[in-house]
């Protein structure tokens, strides 16, 4: 198969966006990387590998090879994600790659990965596609969905907001905006919320005044942000100057949801982001053995607490190292069969199951809300409610993820 | 040689004798040296060099011939890729169809662009073609998403019809692209002590591509209606009163050069059977602008030049990561060890645009006509002294 | 009625973001024939100026709280910034409140300067380059420009918001609300506009520029330094680039790669204005603004699906194609 | 009926009346010379028999087709060249070069993509290019950079490319202003000679009363923007009125 | 403080009275070639010097040289006006001592009208005639004073570029073929002109290919062949010397 490893090491790729928009979050996956490799390898605590339910990584590499690794530049487009990619694969004989901060990239370099023959271990990849009419049978995804924010936030949104809501969506108008709204209506719909109309923003947008202005007089009292990374941080802001988060509408307070958050992003907002609600994968602030372990492990070497995306990128890089151990055997077939239909703990998101139809992970759901009074930089969010796994399940052929299929597995050459 | 003078069949000689060996070339250290960081030679950037190299060359038979700055390049490129993924999609694996409707269509899109924006000239015609290609560009990431699949970009999937071949191969997957039975994707890797060398099929069909490509581009350049594009550059007045009307001249260039893109999108989509809208973005139609100028507009083989150094860059050196500089400086005592990494590390890595920032300015300020004048300081410098004398003061037309 | 009064306020304040951009960038480009590639980075580092001042006036001494722990379990360090230790604690949030206005005081010399050494060290050698190479050249700057700032701030967005003074809505009308800072904003933007347009009006200053760059030769001939007044110019240019990128950071958090966002657009704005045109550039600003606004309607976005993403694009075709100069160009200015 | 009729042809510019009730008739295979004061609208007439202005009113027929609505190239390939006041040439191209595109404009047309073949192949035309430098005196210089040569060389060549078109008509802009004696004696035998061997007609403007008495066959003397007289050369001459307005004590 | 060297030893000719203009042992480049190869010559206060020689012969190139423009690069020799070195300056500085050039392709400013071209000349000390002034001088001009200087008629061009060069007050006036494209009645005026300021103290030097005309206004004439001077001496003497106008003026 594609890069069997010959020699005393295993070359793994971590190809984040390095440069752009996201290379903050880039950054801290590679953070997160490097001290996955340093844990496997034996080196610090011992990280998640202490209380990761499947004991069979015991911090000499991966079936006793050291785990070394090549890093790569996405630059957020799927060409250059594609391309850096195909040099780690070529050149540098990685047997896996995983990372990535956006989901049309996710979906090329998983697609790319199929055709090569090697394991993909998709980073922050948010859009149903990935696993729905993208997938493809060597990539995987730990990280959550638009439908799984969706259900998550449906019953908190119940609780805090009523179910007589009228909800105004503005969206990103590709792919991953378009999935997201989907599953967010879709959910509040069922609750009796009223959508009362979706607009889609163009990606360059900056200034969101245009979107925004209409919503005043639009009667709705809710306003849904699918937006992420920068384009979030400006509506957001847009909304919070014209002065929505004062609005009285319908005898009701105005409210402004953002289904996907990341803590990175909600630092940009800055004081925009007190009191709103969204989900999240993961935030340092959760309590369990595995979170706290690894938030122990990452600030004592970096400073500062992880990201949920530094999260979801370690997590795979020790689930896909568990899997060849407990498959013995780097062939990605062998390795896929051993992740599919995987049931672990202990990672942080309590108990875990890697689908095997879809090779989706199935993981309790954060709901969180930006805190008024932060202590620090970093503590920006306060979790509101921890969804549990079952609630936010839906079985493999769910219509929003209907249109794909996995096919079979490629070991490459 | 091939109906070319004496000095261009030299040149094509070094291409071609280039191209062939670049598997050699680009893989000087061995592999498991610390230096095997640089090496290249691997298919799919030496695809890319080549790719991008077509791209160029074309772009400069507009550009370097008639002056004409299109800004919005990118688009003919993303149109060919994905005319061509869609050939696979439908029609059959082989490349040949594929590229054959990328160039044509390309074609056909810069006819029309071309015909509307050349009816301006200078910087608002520059404009013009930009606006075009982010029309299409926007168009394509988000409207058009059921003919270009948008963000993720158009892939193959195991459902296409493909009327000529097969959906899915027997084990499940889906089927390589090819040209007549010759897998684009297959390889050889040869080992020679400590060297190992990959030769791979797709690589050598761009750069006969290129070959072909860079040899047309010759006898443009070289002739009557390559004059008289460097005749419109100069002064279209005097044209007009030759009796020549220019439009046509420019609007052929427009489309031949358009074509090349077509020809590259193509190709591209032949190597990685993926066309994404990102593809069109303004950024990638300057990039080609920033590799005809680094290399040298107007000269054959400078845009090559330049589409290998910015590709190089981009794939090389944002690979060296800081775990790779502390290998290299290993051999250091520890504290001017790390005192070394903190030095280069803002430059490599994540800092790659820096140094290509850098690299932009320092080429522009020092070497006026691109690599292509740093090569021929060179080969002057080379060729020494003894030459000054016998010096004319005529000027020789653009290599 | 309401709605189309907000769009035609929106489109003022996207018109003058635009203008003042283009303003700028039809200094140099327009006048003095530089195809500036770095102007989007000059907008930029003025919204860094504002995020440099904002830190400095942030800058703290730690003192350690035991009541509280921070995400490692360790006590909590709470900082103190110094201007509210030195001022007291009123005065100094005062100050750091105020930092976007105090920040154009701030911005002002630190422009001049860099546009003073961009023109001395680099841009003198290229007016009579060919456009190619001062596009190559001022990329490279942008990108050099934009990477410094990364490495010292981030690629993430940095909040610099207004005073509580100036954020909030305000009544524009009755029944019609508006974001205070964004009237400012519009303000400010007419009043920098009106200011550089008496100082080229009402000065042969304009007048020799625009002289220098058609024929420098001749210029230098009638006893001109043209070079000291083609810095000047750009020294003005940066400034008014910069000032754009201060009062812009409370409408959208400044990120390292804003220039790079506007850059397009705003060579595009001052195409369609007209190359060496000052009014023109600042009437297709105001136009494009108005336009895309309306644009984004939901009317308008039903009517024709992705005519938001391609409103600037179309009518700027439209009009180069109506218009051979833009709106108002001058003849013989790089065509 | 001459080969070059222009009636009643008027322009105006703004506020200024540039030429009015200009009637002019160029008979074939002469040379007629327009003088006149400066500002008088000679180049003005000149550019509208080229298409680079449209006149107001009036008509222009030559070879008895209207140029009026053509664009230059179109009546440029009707047979009529023109050598401008400042040097219009291809600065960029060799003076080889440069000879080079006129001979393809005339034996080709207005558009043909020659897009592989290679230029030197052309032996006749480079042939044809060497002997018309040849007899410009400028043999030496093919291999120059047209830009980098002094501006009396750039006259010459201009002139060359003109007439290796061999036009039926040659509008001529004071041609040999800036040039050498020795050059403008050159230039008025060279002129001379091609009148007679190829069936040329030549218009020319010209300040240099040596020249224009050297070549006219007729003179017409533009004043204001309107023919003052309409002669032959020894009548001008001795004409009152045109010693007054024009020719001063040169004559 | 500026030590004149004594130039006398350099020149052609012992000179008694002191040179108001010197151009001593001057060397001129366009990039590599070699144009002006090591000239000297003297021009006193109030004289008018004729620079001739042929197409080529390089008098654009000493005039721009002299004028400190930025090409030709003068990489040898020394020029000094009135006691100031100007082979240090650049060529505003060399404007603000009082050297005022008309060049040979007129160089009206694109996109200014006449009058603004002519304010233009009068930004920088000293400044010369008044506007008015010029406008009697060229009553043309007066008339077109809103209209852009390049739409000018030719003859008109050159009456402008005279103008702006009086409108500054200077000390020495280089003309580069000014009678080029002028009416015979235009030049007349012209060369009064020259007579007159020359009456004023006003030191100029002329190139001119109409020898003639130009030799018969100036004091003193130098040749210059292939860059090289071949004569200086009076200009009665070249009006003279047959074989020296045969070989080199070709008159
Ligand atoms: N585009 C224009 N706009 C305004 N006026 C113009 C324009 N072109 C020419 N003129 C004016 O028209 C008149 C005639 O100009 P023209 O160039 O035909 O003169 P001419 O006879 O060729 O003179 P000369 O011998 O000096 O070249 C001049 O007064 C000139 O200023
Ligand atoms: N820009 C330039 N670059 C290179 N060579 C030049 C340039 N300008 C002029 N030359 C060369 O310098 C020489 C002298 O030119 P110059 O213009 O000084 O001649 P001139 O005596 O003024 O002739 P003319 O009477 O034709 O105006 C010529 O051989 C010309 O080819
Ligand atoms: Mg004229
Ligand atoms: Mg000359």
């Amino acid at each position: 198969f594609t890069n069997e490893p010959t020699g005393s090491s295993v070359t793994l790729g971590f190809n984040v966006p390095q440069t752009g928009p996201y290379a903050d979050e880039g950054a801290d996956e590679l953070r997160a990387y490097e001290l996955a490799v340093e844990h496997l390898n034996g080196g610090g605590d011992g990280g998640l590998l202490n209380t990761f339910s499947s004991k069979v990584l015991d911090g000499t590499g991966i079936l006793g090879k050291k785990v070394e690794y090549v890093t790569g530049d996405t630059q957020t487009k799927s060409d250059a994600a594609r391309a850096s990619a195909q040099s780690m694969i070529q050149k540098d004989g990685a047997i896996m790659i995983t990372g990535g901060s956006s989901s049309g990239v996710a979906v090329a370099v998983q697609g790319l990965c199929q055709e090569a023959g090697v394991i993909f271990m998709a980073g922050l990849t948010h859009s149903n596609d990935t696993t729905g009419k993208d997938k493809k049978a060597n990539g995987f995804r730990h990280f959550f969905n638009g439908y799984m924010s969706g259900a998550a936030l449906a019953p908190v949104l119940e609780q805090l907001y009523g179910n007589d809501r009228k909800a105004y969506h503005l969206t990103a108008d590709y792919t991953w905006g378009w999935t997201q709204q989907e599953s967010i209506a879709a959910a509040t719909e069922a609750l009796g919320w009223e959508t009362v109309n979706n607009v889609l923003t163009p990606l360059a947008a900056t200034d969101f005044s245009s979107y925004i202005a209409p919503v005043l007089n639009s009667g709705a009292d809710v306003l849904v942000l699918n937006h992420y990374g920068g384009n979030m941080v400006n509506s957001l802001t847009n909304a919070v100057q014209f002065g929505l988060r004062e609005k009285q509408v319908n005898g009701k307070n105005f409210e402004i949801v953002v289904p996907l958050f990341s803590r990175l992003m909600a630092r940009g907002a800055g004081e925009n982001i007190k009191g709103i609600v969204g989900s999240t994968n993961w935030h340092w602030s959760l309590q369990d053995e595995g979170s706290k372990a690894f938030v122990k492990s990452f600030g004592t070497k970096y400073g500062f607490p992880p990201s949920q995306a530094a999260h979801t990128c370690y997590v795979q890089t020790l689930l896909y190292a568990d899997a060849v151990t407990r498959a013995n055997s780097f062939n990605p077939c062998d390795v896929a069969a051993a992740l599919e239909g995987f049931e672990f703990d202990g990672m942080g998101n309590g108990p875990t199951l890697y689908r095997a139809e879809d090779h989706q992970c199935f993981k309790d759901v954060l709901v969180v809300r930006g805190k008024e009074n932060p202590t620090s930089e970093f503590d920006l969010l306060e979790i509101v409610e921890v969804t549990p796994a079952a609630q936010v399940t839906y079985p493999p052929d769910h219509p929003m993820f209907a249109g794909g299929q996995l096919g079979s597995c490629n070991p490459g050459a | 040689m091939f109906g070319l003078e004496k000095k261009d069949s030299l040149l094509l000689l070094i291409v071609a004798i280039l191209t062939m060996c670049a598997p050699f070339i680009l893989n000087p250290f061995p592999t498991d040296s610390g230096l095997a960081q640089f090496n290249a030679g691997y298919p799919d950037l030496m695809q890319r060099f080549v790719i991008f190299g077509i791209f160029a060359i074309g772009f400069n038979i507009l550009f370097g011939l008639t002056g004409y700055l299109s800004f919005g390049h990118a688009a003919f490129l993303g149109v060919g890729s994905y005319s061509a993924v869609w050939m696979f999609k439908l029609l059959s694996m082989n490349i040949i169809p594929a590229i054959v409707l990328s160039v044509i269509i390309a074609g056909l899109f810069a006819l029309v662009i071309g015909y509307v924006s050349l009816r301006r000239t200078g910087i608002y015609f520059s404009i013009l073609t930009l606006a075009f290609a982010q029309m299409s560009f926007a168009l394509a990431y988000s409207v058009l998403t059921p003919i270009t699949n948008g963000e993720t970009g158009l892939q193959l999937t195991l459902s296409d019809p493909r009327v000529l071949g097969v959906s899915a191969t027997e084990d499940g997957s889906i089927p390589v692209t090819n040209l007549f039975g010759a897998e684009m994707r297959s390889a050889m890797d040869v080992a020679m002590g400590p060297w190992t060398f990959t030769f791979s099929v797709g690589y050598y069909v761009c750069a006969v591509a290129m070959l072909l490509a860079f040899y047309l581009s010759i006898r443009i350049f070289r002739s009557p209606f390559g004059m008289m594009l460097r005749a419109i550059k100069s002064n279209q007045t005097r044209m007009n009163y030759t009796g020549l009307n220019p439009r046509p001249y420019t609007l052929a260039a427009f489309v031949i050069s358009g074509m090349y893109a077509g020809l590259a999108g193509g190709l591209m989509a032949a190597m990685d059977p993926l066309a994404g809208a990102e593809r069109m973005q303004w950024t990638a139609s300057g990039e080609v602008v920033l590799m005809t100028i680094l290399g040298g507009a107007g000269t054959l083989i400078g845009p090559v030049l330049g589409a290998g150094l910015i590709k190089y860059f981009e794939n090389i050196f944002s690979k060296i990561n800081d775990n790779v500089l502390h290998g290299w400086f290993a051999f250091m005592p520890d504290g001017i060890e790390d005192f070394m990494v903190t030095l280069v590390h803002p430059f490599v890595g994540k800092g790659w645009h820096l140094t290509l920032g850098i690299m932009f300015m320092l080429v522009v300020i020092f070497l006026p006509g691109g690599l292509v004048e740093g090569g021929q300081r060179i080969g002057r410098m080379i060729r020494g002294r003894k030459a000054r004398d016998a010096k004319s003061t005529a000027t020789k037309p653009a290599e | 009625m309401d709605a189309i009064l907000l769009q035609i306020l929106n489109g003022l304040d996207k018109g003058s973001a635009y203008a003042l951009i283009a303003l700028g960038l039809t200094l140099i480009f327009g006048t003095l024939g530089v195809v500036n590639f770095a102007h989007g980075a000059l907008f930029m580092i003025g919204a860094f100026c504002a995020v440099t001042l904002q830190r400095l006036f942030g800058l703290s001494f730690e003192t350690i709280d035991e009541t509280q722990t921070d995400f490692l379990g360790n006590p909590l360090k709470v900082k103190t910034p110094y201007v509210e230790a030195w001022f007291g604690p009123d005065f100094g949030a005062t100050i750091i409140d105020w930092s976007v206005p105090l920040a154009i005081l701030f911005a002002i010399p630190v422009m001049l300067v860099i546009g003073y050494v961009m023109e001395r060290g680099l841009i003198k050698h290229f007016y009579k380059r060919p456009h190619a190479d001062q596009i190559l050249v001022t990329f490279g700057l942008a990108i050099v420009l934009q990477e410094v700032i990364k490495y010292y701030y981030g690629a993430n967005p940095i909040q610099t918001p207004a005073p509580d003074a100036l954020s909030g809505v305000m009544q524009v009308l009755p029944g019609v609300v508006y974001p205070v800072w964004r009237v400012v904003y519009f303000c400010f933007a007419v009043l920098v506009i009106g200011g550089v347009f008496a100082f080229l009006q009402f000065t042969t200053f304009g007048m020799v520029v625009r002289a220098g760059m058609a024929d420098r030769e001749t210029v230098g001939l009638l006893g001109i330094d043209i070079d000291k007044r083609f810095t000047l110019m750009f020294g003005l240019a940066a400034a008014v680039a910069g000032l754009a990128g201060v009062m812009y950071g409370p409408i959208n958090a400044p990120n390292y790669h804003m220039g790079m966002d506007f850059l397009v657009l705003s060579f595009v704005v001052v195409v369609v204005g007209g190359m060496g045109s000052l009014p023109g550039a600042v009437l297709a600003g105001f136009l494009l603004g108005i336009l895309e606004s309306f644009a984004s309607t939901t009317w308008a976005t039903t009517t024709i699906p992705g005519i938001n993403q391609i409103i600037i694009y179309l009518v700027a075709i439209i009009i180069l194609l109506t218009r051979p100069r833009g709106l108002m160009g001058r003849k013989g200015v790089m065509e | 009926m001459g080969i070059l009729e222009v009636k009643d042809v008027g322009k105006r510019f703004g506020g200024l009346q540039a030429l009015s009730d200009v009637n002019l008739s160029v008979a074939e295979n002469t040379c007629h010379a327009i003088i006149g004061p400066n500002g008088a609208g000679k180049s003005t007439l000149l550019n509208c028999l080229v298409g680079k202005l449209i006149p107001d009113t009036g008509s222009v027929l030559f070879d008895g087709q209207s140029v009026l609505g053509r664009s230059p190239h179109e009546i440029n390939q009707l047979g009529i060249s023109r050598v401008f006041q400042t040097p219009e040439i291809f600065g960029d191209l060799t003076v080889m070069e440069n000879m080079m595109i006129p001979l393809f404009a005339k034996r080709d047309g207005a558009y043909r993509l020659h897009a592989v073949k290679g230029m030197w192949s052309e032996r006749a035309l480079v042939e044809e290019a060497g002997r018309m430098l040849d007899e410009v005196n400028m043999a030496d210089k093919r291999n120059m950079h047209a830009a980098s040569m002094s501006r009396g060389d750039k006259r010459r060549l201009e002139m060359a490319m003109c007439l290796v078109q061999e036009p039926k008509l040659l509008l001529l802009d004071e041609p040999t202003a800036g040039m050498a004696r020795a050059d403008t004696n050159n230039t008025i035998d060279l002129l001379k000679e091609i009148k007679e061997k190829r069936d040329i007609t030549i218009a020319i403007i010209e300040h240099d009363m040596h020249v224009v008495f050297s070549l006219a066959d007729r003179i017409t003397v533009l004043a204001q923007g309107t023919p003052l007289v309409e002669d032959l050369p020894e009548k001008i001459k001795g004409h009152p009125k045109v010693r007054e307005a024009y020719l001063g004590e040169a004559a | 403080m500026n030590v004149r060297p004594d130039f006398s030893k350099h020149a052609n000719q012992a000179e008694t009275a002191p040179a108001f203009l010197s151009v001593w042992d001057m060397h001129a480049y366009y990039g590599e070639s070699y144009i002006v190869q090591g000239i000297s010559f003297n021009v006193h206060e109030g004289e008018i010097l004729a620079l001739l020689g042929r197409n080529g012969a390089g008098k654009t190139t000493t005039l721009r040289s002299i004028a400190r423009m930025d090409s030709p690069q003068v990489n040898q020799g020394e020029i000094w006006l009135d006691h100031q070195p100007l082979h240090n300056m650049r060529s505003h500085q060399a404007a603000q001592v009082g050297l005022g050039l008309v060049p040979e392709d007129r160089s009206i400013i694109p996109g200014l009208t006449v009058e603004e071209n002519l304010k233009l000349a009068q930004i920088a000390p000293p400044i010369g005639w008044s506007i008015e002034r010029l406008y009697d001088l060229f009553p043309r001009l007066g008339e077109r004073r809103n209209q852009e200087g390049v739409t000018l008629s030719g003859g008109e061009q050159q009456m402008l570029s005279i103008a702006r060069a009086l409108a500054r007050d200077i000390k020495v006036l280089l003309l580069d073929e000014p009678y080029e494209g002028l009416a015979p009645v235009i030049v007349d005026e012209i060369e009064k002109t020259l007579r007159h300021i020359k009456e004023q103290g006003m030191t100029t030097i002329i190139v001119e290919q109409n020898a003639v005309r130009a030799l018969q206004l100036a004091d003193r004439a130098v040749i210059l062949d292939t860059g090289s001077i071949v004569f200086d001496g009076s200009a009665a003497e070249v009006l003279e010397n047959e074989s020296l106008r045969a070989e080199y003026l070709a008159i």
